[in-house]
C-alpha cells in the first residue's frame, strides 16, 4: 500500500453555534518523494486536514473519524503517546508564520536542538553541531553564529529557512508545509520554494504543500488537491489542474492566480462572494452560491450533493455538470481568456 | 546596556526626590494650611510643660520659622550628608541618612528602620515564596483543565481570596488559630524572633501572617497565571513544539510557562516592591513590629520625621523593584532591547 | 502626670489589637495547689484576695519572670518617666531618696527611706528639706553614690526638652537661679539656691513656697542617683547605670529589656527589698490581647502595664468562676472626667453646665468605660475614695437609676436661657475607643435634652498641648467638653488635684491637663493647703476644693477607675500595691 | 489559527473587528457592541448574579433609613438595657431577636444591623464617587498621552510613574490623618467623605491612566481615525467624537473592576482610624471596634461579610463584563 493513504477523514468540532465540518470525508494517497499541494481558501479545511495527520487539530474537542495510513500504520486510532513520538521523526510541519511560530524567548539554535534532542539520545553538543549543520544546509550564512540569534533577529526568510531547518532535523519521512511561503515577499518565494524542492530530493521525503496560491504548488507539486468546504472538489496531476481543469472553483483558482511565467493580465477572475460557513454548509453543491455556471445544472446543484467522479486517468471532479459541457467551458470560456494578454 | 542602567538609576533618583518633596509638603505644608503654627509644631519638641519662649526658641532652633524651600533643604541634606543633633549633654552627629529625630522618643529614626526592616522582609519574602508557589502551580492547572470543576473552583476561591480585606482574614485567623486557642497555632504577632537567633519561633510567628497575606496575593497570581497561560498556550509556537513532538510536560513548562510568566514577574517585583515598603495593614492586624506598623504608629502619634522615614524608605523600595524588573525584563524576553 | 500614665498602649491602639487605658493582668487557675508556698500562710484563692493579703507568699529565690508591655515605655530614664507602672518597676533598678513600702493595700501608701536614712528634716517652715545619704550605696559599676549624683540626677531631669514627658514639680517648686535651663544648657551656673550637697552623703532642698509634703517629691524617680560621666541625656534611657538590685542586661528600645541581678547591690542598705528572682524580661509593644491570654495560659506573668484585662478576656475571666476566683479588681486613685470648658458659650453659664450634670447617664457612661470592673464605680466628685480627703458627696443626683434627670436638666436648661438645648463639640483622644465611647455615651444623653455634641478626636500626642489643651483652640473650636483623665501622681489630695484644678498651670501654649477650672477661690485654697502642716486640717481643705469645683460644674467626673488584674501562674507574693493600684512589682517572685 | 479555532472562540474576536473596522461613525459601533456584550453577558450567569447583588446593595444604600427604620431602629441608638454591665457583653450573647437581626454592639448595644445598612452608604458612596474621580482624571490624561504622544505622553507617562512609586496606603492614612475636622470649609461627615473621595481616587487614577493610554495608542492608528483626520478633523474634536466613544468599553471595564478597590480601600482607611468620624457607621469602623471583642464574634462577622460580598459582587459582575465586552483580556 502507499505510504501516506488517507480513508474518508472527517475532522468536526462541535461548537455553542453548531457542528463544524473542518473535514468531511476527505481521501488521498500520496507516495514517498512525491508532492501533494493541498489547495484552497481560508476555511476550506486544508490546514485541519494536516494538523489531522499529525493529530494536533485541538484533541479533546474534534471529532475524528476515518482512517489515517502512514507507512502502514494507523493514526486516527493510536494512542496520543505513540502518534507523539512519530511527531517530528517521522513526520513534521513547516508552520505558515515563522515568527509566531518560534517560541521569542529561545534561540533559533535551542529550538533545533530540542527537536533533535526529543528523537536522538545525544549530547548538547553534538546536537549543535547538527543544528549548525542543519541551518547551513537551508542556506543561512555564517550557520555557527546564527545559531545563537533569536528568531527575532533573522529576517522572514531567514526565520522561514530555520523554520524547514528545525522541521527536517530528525530527517522525517513526510513533511507538511503550511502556507510555507505566505508570509514572505515574492522574491524569496521562490527561494523558499527551490530550497524545499531541493531538500525533498535530498531527503526523499513525501511532501505536503499547503496553500490558497495555485502558483505556489504550480512547480512543485506531483499531485494537486483542491478543497472547498471541507470536501475534495477536484484531485489530479500538476498537469491535470493546470492544462485540464474541470471544476468552475478551480477555473476561479487559475483564474484569480498571478503566474511569474506570464505577463500579468488585467483580466483576472476573481470568485465572487466569500467562503462557505462550516456550519451551515449550503444545501446541495457547497460552491453553488458562487458557481457562475450553476443554472446550468439545471437545479440540481442546489439539491443534491455531487458525487467526486473519476473524469480519466486519476483526475477527480466533484460536479454536477456533464464532463463535456465542463469541458467545452474551459476551453472555449475559461482558458482563452487567462491566456490573452 | 549601560547607559539604560544609568538613565535608570538617575530615573529613580529623580522619583525618591519628587516623593520626598510630595511626603515633606503632605506633612509640613497641610498642617500649616490646617492651622498649625511654628510653634504649635516646636512644642512637640519640648514637651507640654515648656513655657510660651521655651517653645518659641525651641521653633527658632529647629528652624521652623524658615521657609519651607530651607526646612526640605536642610532635610535633605540631612538624608545625604548627615546632621548634627543636641542630645543633652552635647552635640552629637546624625551620620547619612539621618531622617532626623523622633518627637517621642528623642532617637535618631534611622536606626528604628534598620531595626524593623528584617520584620517587613521576613513578612514579604516568606509571604512571596507561598503565594508565587501557590497562585502560578493553581494558575497552570486551571488554564490545562480550563472548564473542570478545579479550574472553577480555584477560580471561585480566587476570586473570594481577593475580595475579602485582609484586616478580616487577619482577624478571623487570629480568633480561629490562635486567641484562647488550646493549640495555639502561632503567636499572634507583637511577637518577632529573629530568624538568626531562632527560625524555628521566626517562622512560628510569622505563619499566620504569611498565610493571610499569601493567600490575597495567591488569589490575584492564580487568576492572572490562569489568563496568561490561556494566551500562550493558543500561541502559534506551542503548536510548533507540539508539532517537534515534545511531551506535553515540556510543551507547558518549557514553552507555555515561560511564555507567560514574563508579564507576572513585572507586576511580581512591583507587588514585592510594595511589601517591603511596609506591609501596613497586615502588620497592623497582627501588630508585627515592621516598617508598615511603624508607619501607622507614628502617623497617629503625628511623629513626623518616622513618617517621612519610612514612606521615603517605602518608596525607595518600590523604585528600586521597578529598576530591578526591568533589567530582569531585558534578561528574559530577548526581544526588548537595551539602550 | 496622667496624660502619660494613661498613654499605655494607646499608640496604635485603634490598629492593633490593643486598647488604651486598659491592659493586661496576670493569671492563674490554682496557686494552691503549686509548691512554694509558705507553709501555713493563707494561700486559697479568692476573687480580691489580693487585695487585703499577699497572695502565695514566698521566700523561695531564683527563676525569671516575664512581664509584657501592650504598648511602649515612655522612657526608662528616671529623669523622663511619668507612668504609674513605670515608677512601680523602676524600683528594681533604681533607688530614689524615699520610696513607697512594697506593702499590701493601704500598707503600700506609706513612705519610706532608700537612699536616704530617714524621712526629710523640714525646716523654715517647710521651705528647706534635708535628707541624709545611706553608707556603702554603689551604682552597677562599683563607685559609690554621693548626694552630688543625685543633685545632678535632679537638675538634669530639669531640661524639658530633653525630657519633655517628665513632670515639673522639682521645676516649679524649688528656688532655681533666675533663668536657669538644667544641667546641659546652664552647666556652670551654681544651684546651690536650689539644690545643697553640704558633703557627699547630706543633699538640701531649697523650695520657693513652704510645701508640707515634699516627702511625695522625694520619692519621685527623679531622685534616683545619675553618674554624670556616664549620662547621655536623651539616650541615657539606652543604658542605665543601676543603683538597685537588678541591672539592664540587653535593651532594645520599642521591643524589650532583660534584667539580671546587679552585684553591687548591698541588700544589708535596703530593708525594702528582697530581690526574689534572678532576673527579669520585658518586651513591650506586645499585642494586648494576647498578653491576656497568655497570662492566662500561663506562659507570662505580668502585664506590666498593670491597667487591667481587655474586653474580650473580660468576657473570659468574669464568667468562669474558677479564673474569676483568680483576679482582683482594684480601684485606682484614677478618676476619667469630661472638663467643662467656661469659656465656650453658653457653657459660660453655670446652669448650662449643670444641666450637662443633670442629663448625663451615669450608667451608659459606666459601661462605655469598660462597665462596673473594668470600667470602675460611678464618681461624684473628684477625690478618688482611696486619697485621704475624700468625701461622699453628690450635687447632682442623676435620678434613681443614676441614668439622668432630665427635668432638672431642662429646668437647668431654662435658667441658662436655652430652653431648647445648645449645640457644642466633645473631644476625646483619637487612638482611646475608651474615650470614643465614652463620649459617644455623653453625645446620646444629652441629646435626649437637646444637647447636641459633635465628636472631634484629636491625636493624643497632641491633645493637650495644641488641641483641647491650648484655650485659644478650644474657645475658637467650640470645644465645650473635653474627655479627660488624672491619676494622683501620689496619695494625696495635692499630688490629685492641684494638676487639675489650679487656674494658674493653664497657659495659652497649651498642655496644661487642667483645661476648665478656673474660680480664684479655688487657687486660694491650694495655696493655704500647700502650708497647711497637719495632715487633717489639710485634708479637710482638699475636701472643700473638691466640693468648690463640682459647684461651679467645671468638672463632670465620670467613673473612678477599677481594673480587673489576673493573677500569675507562676509568680509568688502577688498583692496590690495602693500607691500604684496594680500588683507590686518589687515583691513578686517565682514559684 | 485554523477555521475551527477562529469559529470557537471566534464570534468573539470577528464580530466587533469587523465592526470596528467597517463603522466610521460610533453610533453602529456602540450598539451593536452592546448587543454583543448584552448577548454574552446573558450567558454568563454568575456575572449576572454579580450584577443582581450590585444593585441590591445600591438600593440598600439608597433606603437605608427606610429598612433601618423599618425595624425602629437608629444606627447610633444605645441600648444600655441590653447589655451585660459586668463583661458588656449583650446580655443573650448576641442580642440576636426580631428587632436587631443582626445583634448588637457590646458596650453600648447599637443595632448592628442597621449600622451595617447605614454602612453601605459611606461604602457604596465613596467607592463609585472616587471612581469616577480616577476615571475622569485617567481618562482625561490618558487619551491626551496617548493621542498626542511625544513630550507630552512622556510626561504624563512619567507622573503616573512617580504615582505608582508612592507607598499609597501610607500616603493616604497620612493625609486623612493630619486634615483636621474643618477644613475648606467643609466639616463632619461631608469633609470626611470628601476627603476620603479626593485621596483614594486621587491616587488611583494611573491605573486607568495606564490602559486608556494604551488603548488610544491603539486606536489612534486605526481607519476611521486617519479619515477623520484626513477630513481635517482638530485633535479635540477627534478625541471627544472618535477616540472617547470608543474607548466606553474598557473605560466601563475597569471602572467597574475599581469599584471594589475602592470599597476596600475605603474600608482599610476606616479600619486604621482615619476614616469618616463616628458614630457615623462605616463597615472598616465597624471592624477595628469588633477586634477588641473578638470573643463576641457576631460583631466582626456582619461587617466583614458586608465587606466581602459587595467586593464580590463587583468583581463576579466586573469579569463578565470584561470578559463579554473585551474577550481577548480572559
Amino acid at each position: 500500500m502507499s505510504f501516506l493513504e488517507l480513508k474518508d477523514l472527517r475532522i468536526h468540532f462541535p461548537t455553542d453555534d453548531g457542528l463544524v465540518k473542518s473535514v468531511d470525508g476527505l481521501s488521498f494517497t500520496l507516495e514517498r518523494g512525491k508532492t501533494l499541494g493541498i489547495v484552497g481558501e481560508s476555511g476550506s479545511g486544508k490546514s485541519v486536514t494536516s494538523l489531522g495527520i499529525l493529530g494536533l487539530h485541538k484533541g479533546g474537542r474534534a471529532r475524528i473519524s476515518g482512517e489515517i495510513w502512514l507507512d502502514g500504520e494507523e493514526l486516527v486510532g493510536a494512542s496520543l503517546e505513540h502518534v507523539r513520538t512519530l511527531r517530528g521523526k517521522k513526520m513534521a510541519m513547516i508552520f505558515q508564520d515563522p515568527l509566531s511560530a518560534m517560541h521569542p524567548f529561545y534561540t533559533v539554535g535551542d529550538q533545533i536542538i530540542e527537536a533533535y534532542r526529543i528523537h536522538n539520545d545525544v549530547s548538547k553538543k553534538v546536537a549543535r553541531k547538527h543544528a549548525i549543520d542543519m541551518l547551513g544546509r537551508v542556506g543561512i550564512p555564517q550557520p555557527d553564529r546564527r545559531v545563537d540569534s533569536y528568531p527575532h533577529e533573522f529576517s522572514g526568510g531567514m526565520r522561514q529557512r530555520a523554520m524547514i531547518a528545525m522541521a527536517l532535523s530528525c530527517d522525517p519521512e513526510l513533511l507538511i508545509a503550511d502556507e510555507p511561503t505566505t508570509a514572505l515577499d515574492v522574491t524569496v518565494q521562490a527561494q523558499i520554494l527551490d530550497l524545499m524542492r531541493d531538500l525533498q530530493r535530498d531527503f526523499n521525503a513525501a511532501l505536503i504543500i499547503i496553500t490558497h496560491d495555485l502558483g505556489v504548488v504550480a512547480e512543485l507539486s506531483d499531485d494537486i488537491l483542491v478543497m472547498y468546504g471541507g470536501k475534495c472538489i477536484e484531485y489530479g496531476t500538476s498537469e491535470d489542474i493546470f492544462e485540464r481543469p474541470e471544476h468552475p472553483y478551480t477555473w476561479g483558482l487559475l483564474g484569480s492566480m498571478p503566474r511569474l511565467d506570464r505577463e500579468p493580465t488585467e483580466r483576472l477572475m476573481p470568485i465572487k462572494g466569500s467562503p462557505p460557513s462550516l456550519i451551515n454548509v449550503p444545501s446541495g453543491c457547497a460552491f453553488h452560491p458562487r458557481c457562475v455556471f450553476e443554472e446550468r445544472t439545471g437545479g440540481r446543484a442546489k439539491a443534491e450533493v455531487p458525487e467526486l467522479l473519476e473524469t480519466e486517468g486519476g483526475h477527480l471532479v466533484r460536479c454536477h455538470l456533464p464532463r463535456e459541457r465542463r469541458r467545452a467551458i474551459w476551453e472555449n470560456e475559461i482558458k482563452p481568456n487567462l491566456e490573452a494578454s | 546596556m549601560v547607559t539604560y542602567i544609568i538613565r535608570r538609576l538617575i530615573w529613580a533618583v529623580v522619583m525618591l526626590t519628587i516623593v520626598s518633596i510630595a511626603t515633606f509638603a503632605i506633612f509640613f505644608l497641610v498642617p500649616r494650611l490646617a492651622g498649625a503654627t511654628s510653634e504649635s509644631l516646636a512644642a512637640r519638641y519640648v514637651g507640654r510643660t515648656a513655657s510660651a519662649e521655651q517653645v518659641k526658641i525651641a521653633a527658632e532652633k529647629l528652624g521652623f520659622n524658615d521657609p519651607l524651600v530651607v526646612q526640605y533643604g536642610r532635610f535633605a541634606k540631612g538624608i545625604v550628608a548627615g546632621a548634627d543633633y543636641d542630645y543633652g549633654p552635647g552635640v552629637e552627629h546624625c551620620p547619612a541618612p539621618c531622617f532626623g529625630y523622633s518627637f517621642l522618643t528623642r532617637l535618631p529614626v534611622w536606626p528604628d528602620l534598620l531595626n524593623r526592616l528584617p520584620v517587613t522582609i521576613s513578612l514579604a519574602i516568606g509571604a512571596a515564596v507561598i503565594w508565587v508557589i501557590a497562585g502560578v502551580a493553581t494558575g497552570v492547572l486551571s488554564a490545562l483543565k480550563r472548564g473542570s470543576l478545579f479550574d472553577r473552583a480555584a477560580m471561585g476561591v480566587a476570586l473570594a481570596g481577593v475580595s475579602l480585606p485582609i484586616f478580616f482574614t487577619g482577624i478571623v485567623s487570629l480568633v480561629v488559630f490562635s486567641y484562647g486557642n488550646p493549640f495555639r497555632i502561632t503567636a499572634p504577632g507583637g511577637s518577632f524572633t529573629p530568624f538568626e537567633e531562632n527560625p524555628a519561633m521566626w517562622a512560628y510567628n510569622l505563619i499566620l501572617p504569611w498565610i493571610t497575606l499569601a493567600f490575597l496575593y495567591a488569589a490575584g497570581y492564580a487568576r492572572l497565571t490562569r489568563a496568561g497561560m490561556l494566551e500562550t498556550m493558543n500561541e502559534d509556537y506551542i503548536r510548533t513544539a507540539r508539532a517537534k513532538g515534545l511531551n506535553e510536560r515540556a510543551v507547558v513548562v518549557k514553552h507555555g510557562l515561560r511564555g507567560a510568566l514574563t508579564p507576572i514577574l513585572t507586576i511580581f517585583g512591583l507587588d514585592l516592591g510594595l511589601l517591603l515598603g511596609g506591609a501596613v495593614l497586615t502588620e497592623s492586624t497582627y501588630s508585627l513590629p515592621g516598617m508598615g506598623k511603624y508607619a501607622i504608629d507614628a502617623i497617629l502619634a503625628q511623629d513626623l520625621p518616622k513618617v517621612m522615614g519610612v514612606t521615603l524608605v517605602a518608596a525607595f523600595f518600590v523604585v528600586f523593584a521597578n529598576l530591578i524588573v526591568d533589567l530582569l525584563y531585558a534578561v528574559v524576553d530577548p526581544r526588548v532591547r537595551l539602550g | 502626670m496622667l496624660r502619660r500614665r494613661l498613654g499605655v498602649a494607646a499608640t496604635g491602639a485603634v490598629l492593633a489589637l490593643a486598647v488604651a487605658a486598659c491592659g493586661g493582668g496576670s493569671g492563674s487557675s490554682a496557686p494552691s495547689s503549686s509548691g512554694g508556698a509558705a507553709a501555713g500562710s493563707d494561700t486559697k484563692s479568692e476573687f480580691n484576695a489580693a487585695l487585703t493579703q499577699v497572695v502565695n507568699p514566698s521566700d523561695k529565690k531564683g527563676g525569671i519572670l516575664k512581664f509584657a508591655n501592650g504598648g511602649d515605655w515612655d522612657s526608662l530614664d528616671p529623669g523622663d518617666t511619668y507612668y504609674g507602672y513605670s515608677w512601680n518597676f523602676i524600683r528594681l533598678y533604681g533607688r530614689s531618696l524615699l520610696m513607697f513600702k512594697s506593702g499590701v493595700g493601704k500598707e503600700g501608701n506609706q513612705l519610706v527611706p532608700d537612699l536616704a536614712e530617714d524621712m526629710g528634716k523640714p525646716s523654715d517652715d517647710a521651705k528647706t528639706w534635708t535628707y541624709k545619704l545611706k553608707q556603702g550605696i554603689k551604682f552597677e559599676d562599683g563607685t559609690p553614690v554621693t548626694s552630688k549624683d543625685v543633685k545632678y540626677a535632679v537638675e538634669r531631669s530639669f531640661d524639658k526638652e530633653v525630657f519633655p514627658d517628665g513632670y515639673t514639680y522639682f521645676n516649679d517648686f524649688l528656688a532655681w537661679p533666675k533663668d536657669y535651663k538644667g544641667a546641659y544648657k546652664s552647666k556652670d551656673v551654681n544651684t546651690d539656691s536650689a539644690i545643697e550637697t553640704p558633703d557627699d552623703s547630706t543633699i538640701v532642698f531649697h523650695l520657693k513656697q513652704p510645701l508640707s509634703n515634699f516627702d511625695y517629691f522625694a520619692q519621685l524617680p527623679a531622685t534616683i542617683p545619675v553618674p554624670k560621666d556616664k549620662d547621655t541625656g536623651a539616650k541615657y534611657k539606652e543604658h542605665i547605670i543601676s543603683t538597685g538590685p537588678y541591672k539592664f542586661e540587653k535593651n532594645e528600645i520599642g521591643k524589650g529589656f532583660t534584667l539580671v541581678r546587679n552585684d553591687q547591690w548591698d541588700p544589708a542598705t535596703d530593708p525594702n527589698r528582697k530581690a526574689l528572682p534572678d532576673g527579669y524580661e520585658v518586651s513591650t509593644n506586645v499585642n494586648a490581647d494576647d498578653i491576656d491570654n497568655r497570662i492566662i495560659a500561663g506562659d507570662l506573668d505580668v502585664d506590666v502595664a498593670g491597667i487591667g484585662v481587655q474586653s474580650a478576656a473580660l468576657g473570659r475571666v468574669l464568667p468562669d468562676p474558677a479564673m474569676k476566683a483568680n483576679s482582683d479588681n482594684p480601684t485606682s486613685t484614677r478618676l476619667w472626667y469630661t472638663s467643662i470648658n467656661g469659656n465656650v458659650p453658653p457653657l459660660d453659664n453655670i446652669d448650662c453646665r449643670k444641666a450637662v450634670q443633670y442629663a448625663t447617664d451615669k450608667v451608659a457612661l459606666q459601661t462605655a468605660w469598660g462597665g462596673e470592673f473594668s470600667g470602675g464605680q460611678i464618681a461624684t466628685s473628684l477625690l478618688p475614695p482611696a486619697i485621704p480627703g475624700h468625701e461622699d458627696f453628690n450635687l447632682y443626683p442623676p435620678g434613681a437609676d443614676n441614668k439622668g434627670d432630665l427635668t432638672k436638666a431642662k429646668e437647668a436648661l431654662t435658667a441658662c436661657g436655652q430652653p431648647n438645648g445648645f449645640e457644642t463639640n466633645i473631644s476625646y483622644r483619637a487612638e482611646r475607643p475608651k474615650e470614643k465611647q465614652a463620649a459617644e455615651a455623653l453625645q446620646q444623653s444629652l441629646g435626649r435634652v437637646g444637647i447636641k455634641l459633635t465628636l472631634k478626636p484629636f491625636p493624643q500626642a497632641d491633645y493637650f498641648a495644641l488641641y483641647a489643651g491650648k484655650p485659644g483652640y478650644a474657645k475658637d473650636n467650640k470645644i465645650g467638653l473635653a474627655m479627660n483623665g488624672w491619676m494622683s501622681d501620689w496619695p494625696d489630695g495635692f499630688g490629685f488635684l492641684q494638676q487639675i484644678v489650679d487656674s494658674r498651670v493653664i497657659r495659652d501654649t497649651g498642655g496644661s491637663s487642667n483645661i476648665s477650672v478656673r474660680d480664684p477661690e479655688v487657687d486660694k485654697l491650694i495655696d493655704q493647703a500647700m502650708k497647711e502642716t497637719d495632715t487633717n486640717a489639710r485634708n479637710a481643705i482638699w475636701t472643700q476644693i473638691d466640693k468648690k469645683v463640682m459647684e461651679d460644674s467645671f468638672i463632670l467626673p465620670n467613673v473612678w477607675t477599677k481594673t480587673l488584674l489576673v493573677r500569675s501562674k507562676n509568680a509568688t507574693n502577688i498583692f496590690v500595691n495602693e500607691a500604684y493600684g496594680m500588683y507590686d512589682y518589687l515583691g513578686m517572685g517565682v514559684k | 489559527m485554523t477555521a475551527p479555532m477562529d469559529v470557537t472562540g471566534g464570534d468573539a474576536q470577528a464580530t466587533p473587528e469587523a465592526v470596528v473596522d467597517a463603522s466610521g461613525g460610533k453610533a453602529i459601533q456602540g450598539r451593536s457592541l452592546g448587543q454583543i456584550a448584552w448577548m454574552r453577558l446573558k450567558r454568563d450567569k454568575v456575572a449576572l448574579a454579580g450584577g443582581l447583588i450590585v444593585i441590591f446593595l445600591i438600593l440598600v444604600a439608597v433606603f437605608a433609613p427606610v429598612i433601618a427604620g423599618a425595624f425602629g431602629q437608629d444606627p447610633t441608638q444605645f441600648n444600655s438595657d441590653l447589655i451585660d454591665s459586668s463583661t458588656m457583653a449583650p446580655k443573650t450573647g448576641t442580642g440576636i431577636s426580631a428587632d436587631h437581626l443582626f445583634g448588637i454592639e457590646p458596650v453600648n448595644g447599637r443595632d448592628i444591623f442597621s449600622r451595617v445598612v447605614y454602612g453601605a452608604r459611606i461604602s457604596l458612596l465613596i467607592a463609585f464617587l472616587a471612581t469616577l474621580l480616577s476615571v475622569v482624571i485617567g481618562t482625561l490624561l490618558g487619551v491626551t498621552a496617548g493621542y498626542f504622544g511625544g513630550l507630552v505622553d512622556s510626561i504624563i507617562s512619567k507622573t503616573m510613574d512617580v504615582f505608582l512609586a508612592f507607598p499609597i496606603l501610607v500616603f493616604a492614612i497620612a493625609l486623612a490623618g493630619i486634615v483636621p475636622d474643618s477644613a475648606f470649609g467643609l466639616t463632619g461627615d461631608t469633609l470626611r467623605v470628601s476627603l476620603l473621595v479626593f485621596i483614594i481616587g486621587f491616587f488611583n487614577w494611573p491605573y486607568i491612566g495606564r490602559i486608556i493610554r494604551g488603548q488610544t495608542l491603539s486606536l489612534r492608528e486605526r481607519e476611521f481615525v486617519d479619515a477623520a483626520r484626513s477630513l481635517g478633523a482638530r485633535g479635540p474634536y477627534i478625541i471627544f467624537r472618535e477616540l472617547l466613544p470608543n474607548l466606553v468599553a474598557p473605560i466601563l471595564v475597569y471602572a467597574t473592576l475599581l469599584i471594589p478597590t475602592n470599597v476596600l480601600f475605603e474600608a482599610a482607611l476606616s479600619f486604621l482610624g482615619v476614616g469618616v468620624r463616628p458614630p457615623t457607621p462605616t463597615w472598616g469602623g465597624m471592624l477595628s471596634d469588633a477586634v477588641r471583642f473578638y470573643t463576641i464574634p457576631h460583631f466582626m462577622f456582619f461587617p466583614g461579610m458586608a465587606i466581602f460580598i459587595t467586593v464580590l459582587a463587583f468583581n463576579l459582575f466586573g469579569d463578565g463584563l470584561r470578559d463579554a465586552l473585551d474577550p481577548k483580556a480572559r
